[in-house]
């Protein structure tokens, strides 16, 4: 059978630092394929070549049957290749219907946009999704995870050949991933391919046909997902022997038999007027305390007011058996608290600046005195994390922007664990890390609170949660409801203790 | 195609290490200066003389301060359209101390007053400034604008309009004194640009002036007093004008608050943009903006050391700029 | 409940809320300026009131166009003082030759402004001050420095100098005519909302495969033609061709613009607002006139630039405390 | 009498009066404001004084609130001679009479005594051709070699300054004008324009300036350069304030031909004169003195 893509000895350097390497990608027509590897390994840039974002340096690339050199977007989507960029691509100040419709808008008289009618089509594909909202205001308003889902609405609405996603999954939680697959299969029956990228291995076995593996910019491996294992692909990616992996074994980070310090942080039923309205945590000394819930549940809220970003407006927050307020984020930073926020792009790098300059951001207090900045002390303390973490970086002097999203996820970890905070409040951490950078990321977590600090852990993997967090406080609508204590905590206990929660609520 | 590009979105015309680019970037001003300068060795009269470079330093100077301060601005994605207000204000104050009773009084203590006032004056401008922008939110374009409207009103109505005229050696030194037979006010420039270039680089501020302009939430989350960064750009901005308006006011041994800085905004921004600065923020090349600075003020002196005319001399400012700045563009893929 | 506390902010976004401050205000200036002075409201002041801020409506039109993109456009003082030259050589053939020769030569400014931008890749802003510089020399060099005078004798004069219908100035239903053409292609055609959505996230604009460039180069040609109209506007109204005119019109422009409530930054605006942004700054001047009038102090002409800024803060500050409060609410 | 078309002005205790002026961005401008305002009580005037920034757009709407709230009396230095012609003509339709101050309107298009009453002030063209001849008269050296420093480009003073001094320069042969380049008026670019000037230009050693603020700055920037403007090079300009007086008096400068903006009693009387029904002449002209070093001195306390 003729493929429906085919990508063929794809070279792309970036200023010279090669990105793609003869990389190739082929994708039957109605077939789910995915594409995985590490951080860095070239996903997004092929996928960026493919719909003319970048422009390859060489290589050939033949969809539908005919040679394509696709010089834009805005192409792509009109030959039939509609992609959901892992950077979310949407604006947020329009309506969601225009971010649905935009390019594609029914019309009337053959000019005038159809309002009703766009608003109507809007609502419909949503459906498809689970979502019922106001199509009409901005998109800005919604959380993540609907901006996502309408981002891969627009996708799945533009009736492609080719669907890309790259993460798509990435902030969604369980019960929408399903919705997202059911859709998939919907697309996959009616003919579609979808391209695939995604970090969790799990759901490639759900739902793809094949598998092609990226190493270092280059196509390592092309597998069918009946004929192969988790490890095999994992294998792969890290370019290793499946039974050295083996014998190594997945570290298991859950909760051990140690001995916890003193309460560090104690709130009693805070508020926020961001839709926080009881929330009570306590959090010892060598303990990672995980915030569970669905998405909306209030997690980033609660992690925001601990941090100063929104004012608590009632109850009583603790740090260290003292009263405690806090008032901005450099408050809480000079009081020994970190917080990784979840939106990388908005809220985490500032892109100019160099790994160096974006690492030490939090620390810049204690790294000057008078006013003026230790240079040599900076670079010693970039030098050391860089090693530590294994970030992949040409020098500590390369804008951070040139990293790759696991990388800059990496950077971002060190400014927080250099300033050496106390509680560090970790909002999904992991969050479009690989699974070599997550493991990584997660043994850096554990290490740290055994000296002695406290985590906040933010996770929508369960998984993640389940193994990494000595107790789980659920929310929910902006309530704490429940407390699980590890070990004994199960993903189907947690899963439970959220579901149980809810349909108390509607009971 | 040579360049990693795409259908004109900003993520691709990044694509080079910052290391190369940047340096590149000051070469793009160089050559643009270096092509300036053989142009008019080889055709303007009596260029190559000290006393052209005289000419150009003891007027360069005060485009290159303002500069400097708007170039801290742009960096944090702002801009300041009130330079030119500012410098009529902090000018008009100074003669009306100096010539005040208590100045004619005690002219020691006079004079120290009217270089200190003026400028405390100028730092509340930009006070106000930057209050406006990081406290209220308001646009920087418009909350300049306020200023840019009024400060000029304002020093108006503090010398009723009127032109003030004074002969005061002491002050008039900032704009005639000579150190090593070069003028005063060109060492001052320099000696502001290392100052300012110092605390760009070396400094807290500075690393947070970057941060606010590249990604201001994420500087926030990391701690930075965004707000105080932002006044401080402000600040240090119309301090800057404040200087540039004493000059001013010290050359021509006049104060004229209809005159005194107009249009100043534009011929600075120009320099900082020539000089390499983003406006989007995220960039403050100190010496860039010197840079930009000289390479307008060479374009002044060469149009009209020509004899090109006014309206001409527009059209080729324009083109100038175009061009410098585009060379910087091209340069960065 | 927090889904209806959700549901104001949305509302607020939507813009109503934010253009509610400039109609307000307009009507408590007017409002203010009816009950203090006599014939504030005769209809002599109400028409040459519109007919001079006609040439203010119009590039500020063109402007909201322009930053609705995020960018901005300097350029249009000055283009407006050259169309006024363009349109005074061509008075003698008649309105018919003289309007759109001028609203041409305007959006062919607009068209190199497009082209420095997203060809050249110059930011806006920078862009936008060249063409300035150029356009005012251009001005010069094309008048030899002189106000160029309109053929009396043909009907050109008749737009910028008499009534429609004896009731509105011709200037000001051509006005109208091109604020509802251009609210139609903002609110309900797609070239509108991609001008809008380049304003939101231009990256995303690109990726979401939207037809940017046209749409960039559509701005900058509308308010190119726009300011080209105001220069038809000057020349047919005060029968000149005027080479300095147009000096701080793009402020006033910008200033009309973000007091109608549209973002700076782009991607919110509404052409109805900023109408009523430039009526409301055009209206500064006319009540400080009637003010000097009124004889009880007479306002030095810095006095009145005192005052004019101080307005605009006092505008800019409630519109801040409306945005601030709303965004509370919200 | 009256020419039939022109709007009576009945006699009144008190009048209401517009002065539109122009910009209040230079000392001249300012003074002649004051003047109006000075003015007033004496004459038993309501004044109504606006400010149009430099605008004839606005000058022309200024105008319009003017008649709008009912003046009864019109002065108008009218920006530029064109585009206030329609401020002329609405004044006119509203039955106000118009009297022109420090500057015209066209000729072609609006008449002295049929659409406006008359036109009070000097000319400019005329103020160009006085320096030009006094310098004829009173250089020293054999060959002039001249720099020019004109107003604002495009305005009409600099145009008619540059006109008067340009054309009688033409017929002499030993007179070159090497550089004419703009000022703005002002007296730091005059400063400025000359430093650079002087540098491609070392041999220039006449200096003639529309206004006395620039030649104010061209005699600093001469100063700067080590020259010794009076000696060696000659400064001459137009409008007779105090500094240039000083100057002359100092030797720096050799001449400036009076612009009096003191236009408020003429104008009274002017106006008193119409009210009374004399017949006004076209144009009321203003004896411009002349200010050399023989009487700079006795005028220089009546200078502003
Ligand atoms: N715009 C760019 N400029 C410079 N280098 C880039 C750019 N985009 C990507 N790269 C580099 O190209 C390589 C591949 O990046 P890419 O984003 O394709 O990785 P990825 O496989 O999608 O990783 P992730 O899983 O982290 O998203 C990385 O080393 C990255 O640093
Ligand atoms: N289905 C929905 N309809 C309307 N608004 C929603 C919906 N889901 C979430 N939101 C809004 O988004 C806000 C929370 O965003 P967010 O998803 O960041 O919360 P979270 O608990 O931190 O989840 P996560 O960290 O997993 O993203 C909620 O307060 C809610 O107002
Ligand atoms: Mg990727
Ligand atoms: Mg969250």
């Amino acid at each position: 059978m003729q493929s429906l893509l085919s990508m063929n000895g794809m070279d792309k350097a970036f200023s010279g630092v090669p990105a793609l390497r003869q990389a190739c990608l082929e994708i039957a027509p109605g077939e789910v394929h995915a594409l995985i590897g590490q951080n860095g390994a070239g996903k997004s840039t092929m996928i960026k070549i493919l719909t003319g974002v970048y422009s390859k340096d060489s290589g050939d690339i033949c969809f539908d049957g005919q040679d394509a050199d696709i010089a834009s977007p805005g192409q792509a989507q009109k030959s039939g290749i509609a992609t959901i960029y892992q950077e979310l691509n949407l604006v947020p100040l329009r309506s969601v219907t225009e971010n649905v419709v935009m390019g594609y808008e029914p019309k009337r008289l053959g000019m005038f946009v159809n309002w009703p009618e766009a608003h109507r089509r809007t609502r419909e594909i949503l459906s498809r999704f689970g979502i019922d909202i106001d199509v009409k205001a901005p998109l800005g308003t919604y959380s993540t995870a609907i901006q996502q889902l309408v981002a891969i609405a627009r996708a799945v609405s533009l009736n492609a050949k080719l669907v890309i996603m790259d993460e798509p999954t990435s902030s969604l939680d369980d019960r929408e991933v399903e919705v997202l697959f059911g859709v998939v299969q919907e697309l996959k029956s009616s003919g579609v391919s979808v391209l695939y990228v995604s970090h969790f291995l799990d759901e490639l076995f759900k739902i793809c046909d094949r598998v092609t593996t990226m190493r270092d910019g280059q196509t390592v491996s092309v597998r069918t997902i009946t004929e192969t294992s988790k490890l095999e692909l994992i294998a792969d990616m890290l370019g290793r022997n499946v039974e050295d992996i083996e014998a190594a074994g997945m570290t298991d980070l859950g909760g051990g038999e140690k001995q916890l310090g003193n309460v560090l942080l104690e709130t009693s039923a805070i508020a926020t007027d961001q839709r926080l309205f009881e929330f009570n945590l306590s959090v010892r000394r060598g303990e990672i305390v995980g915030l569970g819930g669905l998405l909306g549940s209030g997690r980033t809220e609660a992690a925001r007011a601990l941090f100063g970003v929104d004012a608590v407006t009632q109850g009583d927050i603790r740090l260290k058996g003292k009263s405690w307020t806090p008032t901005s984020p450099a408050g809480a930073i000079a009081d020994r608290i970190g917080m990784l926020t979840e939106d990388r792009k908005a809220e985490g790098i500032v892109p100019d600046m160099s790994v160096r300059e974006n690492m030490t951001l939090a620390l810049l207090p204690k790294l000057s005195r008078s006013g003026r900045i230790n240079t040599t002390r900076e670079r010693e303390i970039v030098d050391e994390y860089i090693a530590a973490l294994g970030i992949k970086t040409s020098d500590m002097d390369q804008p951070i922007r040139e990293l790759s999203g696991g990388n800059q996820q990496k950077v971002l970890l060190a400014r927080w664990l250099a300033t050496e905070p106390e509680l560090l409040i970790l909002d999904e951490p992991t969050r479009g890390v690989d699974v070599g950078a997550k493991l990584e990321i997660q043994a850096i977590i554990r290490q740290y609170v055994d000296r002695g600090f406290g985590v906040v852990l933010i996770s929508s993997e369960f998984e993640e949660l389940v193994e990494g967090a000595d107790r789980i406080v659920v929310l929910q609508d902006g309530y704490s409801v429940a407390t699980l204590e590890n070990p004994g905590i199960t993903e189907d206990a947690l899963v439970k203790a959220i579901a149980h929660h809810h349909n108390e609520e509607h009971a | 195609m040579s360049d990693g590009s795409l259908s004109g979105g900003k993520a691709v015309s990044r694509t080079t290490p910052a290391l190369s680019l940047s340096t590149l970037r000051t070469h793009g001003g160089l050559i643009a200066l270096l092509l300036i300068l053989v142009f008019n060795a080889l055709f303007t009269p009596n260029f190559l003389q000290v006393q052209t470079l005289f000419v150009n330093i003891s007027q360069v100077a005060t485009i290159a301060i303002v500069a400097i301060g708007m170039t801290l601005v742009i960096a944090t994605a702002g801009i300041d359209l009130s330079v030119g207000a500012v410098m009529a204000l902090a000018g008009a104050l100074a003669p009306l101390i100096f010539q005040s009773e208590f100045g004619t009084v005690y002219p020691a203590l006079g004079i120290a007053a009217a270089f200190i006032l003026p400028l405390i004056a100028a730092g509340l401008c930009g006070l106000f400034n930057g209050v406006m922008i990081s406290y209220l939110n308001v646009q920087p374009i418009i909350a300049t604008l306020i200023l840019f409207i009024s400060g000029r009103g304002i020093a108006q109505v503090l010398t009723n309009g009127n032109l003030q005229t004074f002969s005061n050696p002491y002050f008039s030194y900032l704009g005639t004194g000579k150190i090593l037979g070069l003028p005063f006010q060109g060492w001052l420039a320099l000696a502001l640009a290392v100052a300012v270039y110092w605390l760009v680089s070396r400094t807290i501020f500075g690393r947070y002036l970057l941060a606010v302009g590249g990604n201001e939430k994420a500087a926030r989350l990391s701690g930075a007093p965004v707000r105080m960064v932002k006044i401080g750009a402000y600040v240090l901005c119309a301090f800057l004008s404040g200087i540039a308006g004493l000059i001013v006011v010290a050359i021509n041994s006049a104060s004229d608050a209809a005159r005194n800085g107009n249009l100043m905004e534009l011929d600075a921004i120009a320099a900082a943009v020539v000089g390499g600065a983003l406006l989007q923020g995220g960039r403050a090349p100190i010496f860039g903006a010197i840079l930009g600075a000289i390479i307008i003020q060479l374009v002044k002196y060469t149009l009209l050391a020509n004899g090109v005319e006014d309206e001409v001399a527009l059209i080729a400012k324009a083109a100038i700029i175009v061009l410098a700045v585009y060379i910087q563009q091209a340069r960065k893929e | 409940m927090p889904g209806s506390e959700a549901f104001d902010l949305r509302r607020f976004l939507q813009s109503d809320g934010r253009n509610a401050g400039v109609w307000i205000a307009l009507v408590a200036l007017i409002l203010f300026g009816l009950a203090r002075y006599e014939n504030f409201g005769g209809a002599y002041n109400i028409v040459s009131f519109l007919n001079y801020n006609s040439m203010f409506i119009v590039i500020s039109i063109g402007m909201c166009f322009v930053i609705m993109t995020g960018g901005i456009d300097l350029s249009v003082g000055s283009v407006a003082a050259f169309t006024s030259v363009v349109a005074a050589y061509l008075s003698p053939y008649g309105i018919e030759v003289a309007l759109p020769g001028g609203v041409l030569a305007g959006a062919a400014f607009g068209a190199i402004n497009a082209f420095c931008i997203i060809a050249m890749r110059i930011p806006p802003f920078i862009a936008t001050l060249a063409t300035m510089l150029a356009a005012k020399g251009g001005a010069l060099v094309i008048s030899g420095a002189q106000t160029i005078s309109v053929d009396w004798g043909s009907n050109f004069t008749k737009l910028g100098m008499e009534k429609a219908f004896n009731v509105v100035p011709w200037t000001i239903v051509i006005v109208a005519l091109v604020a509802i053409v251009l609210w139609a292609v903002l609110e309900h055609t797609s070239l509108g909302r991609t001008v809008l959505a380049i304003g939101g996230s231009e990256d995303a604009s690109n990726l979401m495969g939207l037809k940017v460039n046209r749409a960039k180069v559509f701005v900058y040609l509308i308010s190119g033609g726009c300011a080209g109209l105001a220069g038809v506007f000057l020349a047919s109204g005060y029968g000149a061709g005027q080479p300095l005119e147009g000096i701080g019109w793009e402020l006033s422009a910008i200033a009309a613009v973000v007091v109608g409530g549209t973002l700076l930054t782009g991607g919110l605006g509404s052409v109805t607002a900023t109408v009523a942004g430039a009526l409301l700054l055009g209206l500064v001047f006319n009540i400080l006139n009637f003010e000097n009038g009124r004889g009880t102090i007479s306002l030095s002409a810095y006095w009145q630039m005192v005052i004019r800024g101080g307005f605009l803060f006092v505008v800019i500050l409630l519109q801040t405390r409306m945005t601030a409060s709303r965004q509370k609410a919200g | 009498g009256i020419a039939d078309d022109l709007p009576a002005l009945e006699k009144k205790d008190r009048y209401k009066v517009g002065f539109a002026q122009m910009e209040s961005n230079n000392p001249w401008r300012i003074a002649e404001t004051k003047s109006f305002h000075d003015t007033a009580e004496a004459c038993n005037w309501d004044l109504i004084a606006t400010d149009a920034a430099g605008s004839a757009a606005k000058q022309v709407a200024d105008v319009d609130s003017m008649i709008a709230q009912g003046i009864d009396v019109l002065f108008l230095p009218p920006r530029e001679e064109k585009p206030l012609i329609p401020a002329v003509m609405k004044a006119k339709a509203a039955g106000i009479p118009t009297f022109l101050v420090d500057r015209s309107v066209d000729p072609n298009v609006a008449k002295p005594g049929e659409h406006f009453v008359a036109f009070l002030g000097s000319d400019f063209i005329d103020q160009g051709r006085r320096v030009a001849e006094w310098t004829l008269e009173n250089f020293q050296g054999d060959k002039g070699i001249i720099v020019q420093l004109e107003g604002t480009t495009g305005s009409s003073p600099a145009n008619d300054r540059k006109k008067g001094f340009d054309d009688v320069m033409a017929k002499h042969d030993n007179m070159t004008i090497v550089a004419s380049q703009t000022g703005d008026f002002a007296r730091d670019l005059g400063r400025q324009v000359m430093e650079t000037l002087l540098q491609a230009h070392p041999d220039v050693n006449i200096v003639y300036a529309h206004n006395d603020e620039m030649a104010i700055g061209a005699i600093q920037a001469l100063e700067l350069a080590g020259r010794k403007p009076g000696e060696d090079i000659l400064v001459v300009s137009i409008d007779g304030t105090r500094d240039a007086l000083q100057a002359i008096i100092d030797g720096k400068m050799g001449v400036t031909v009076e612009s009096s903006p003191f236009f408020g009693p003429l104008a009274c009387e002017t106006m008193n004169r119409y009210a009374n029904g004399e017949e006004i002449e076209h144009w009321v002209q203003v004896k411009d003195r002349i200010f050399t070093a023989s009487n700079a001195a006795d005028h220089i306390d009546e200078a502003y």
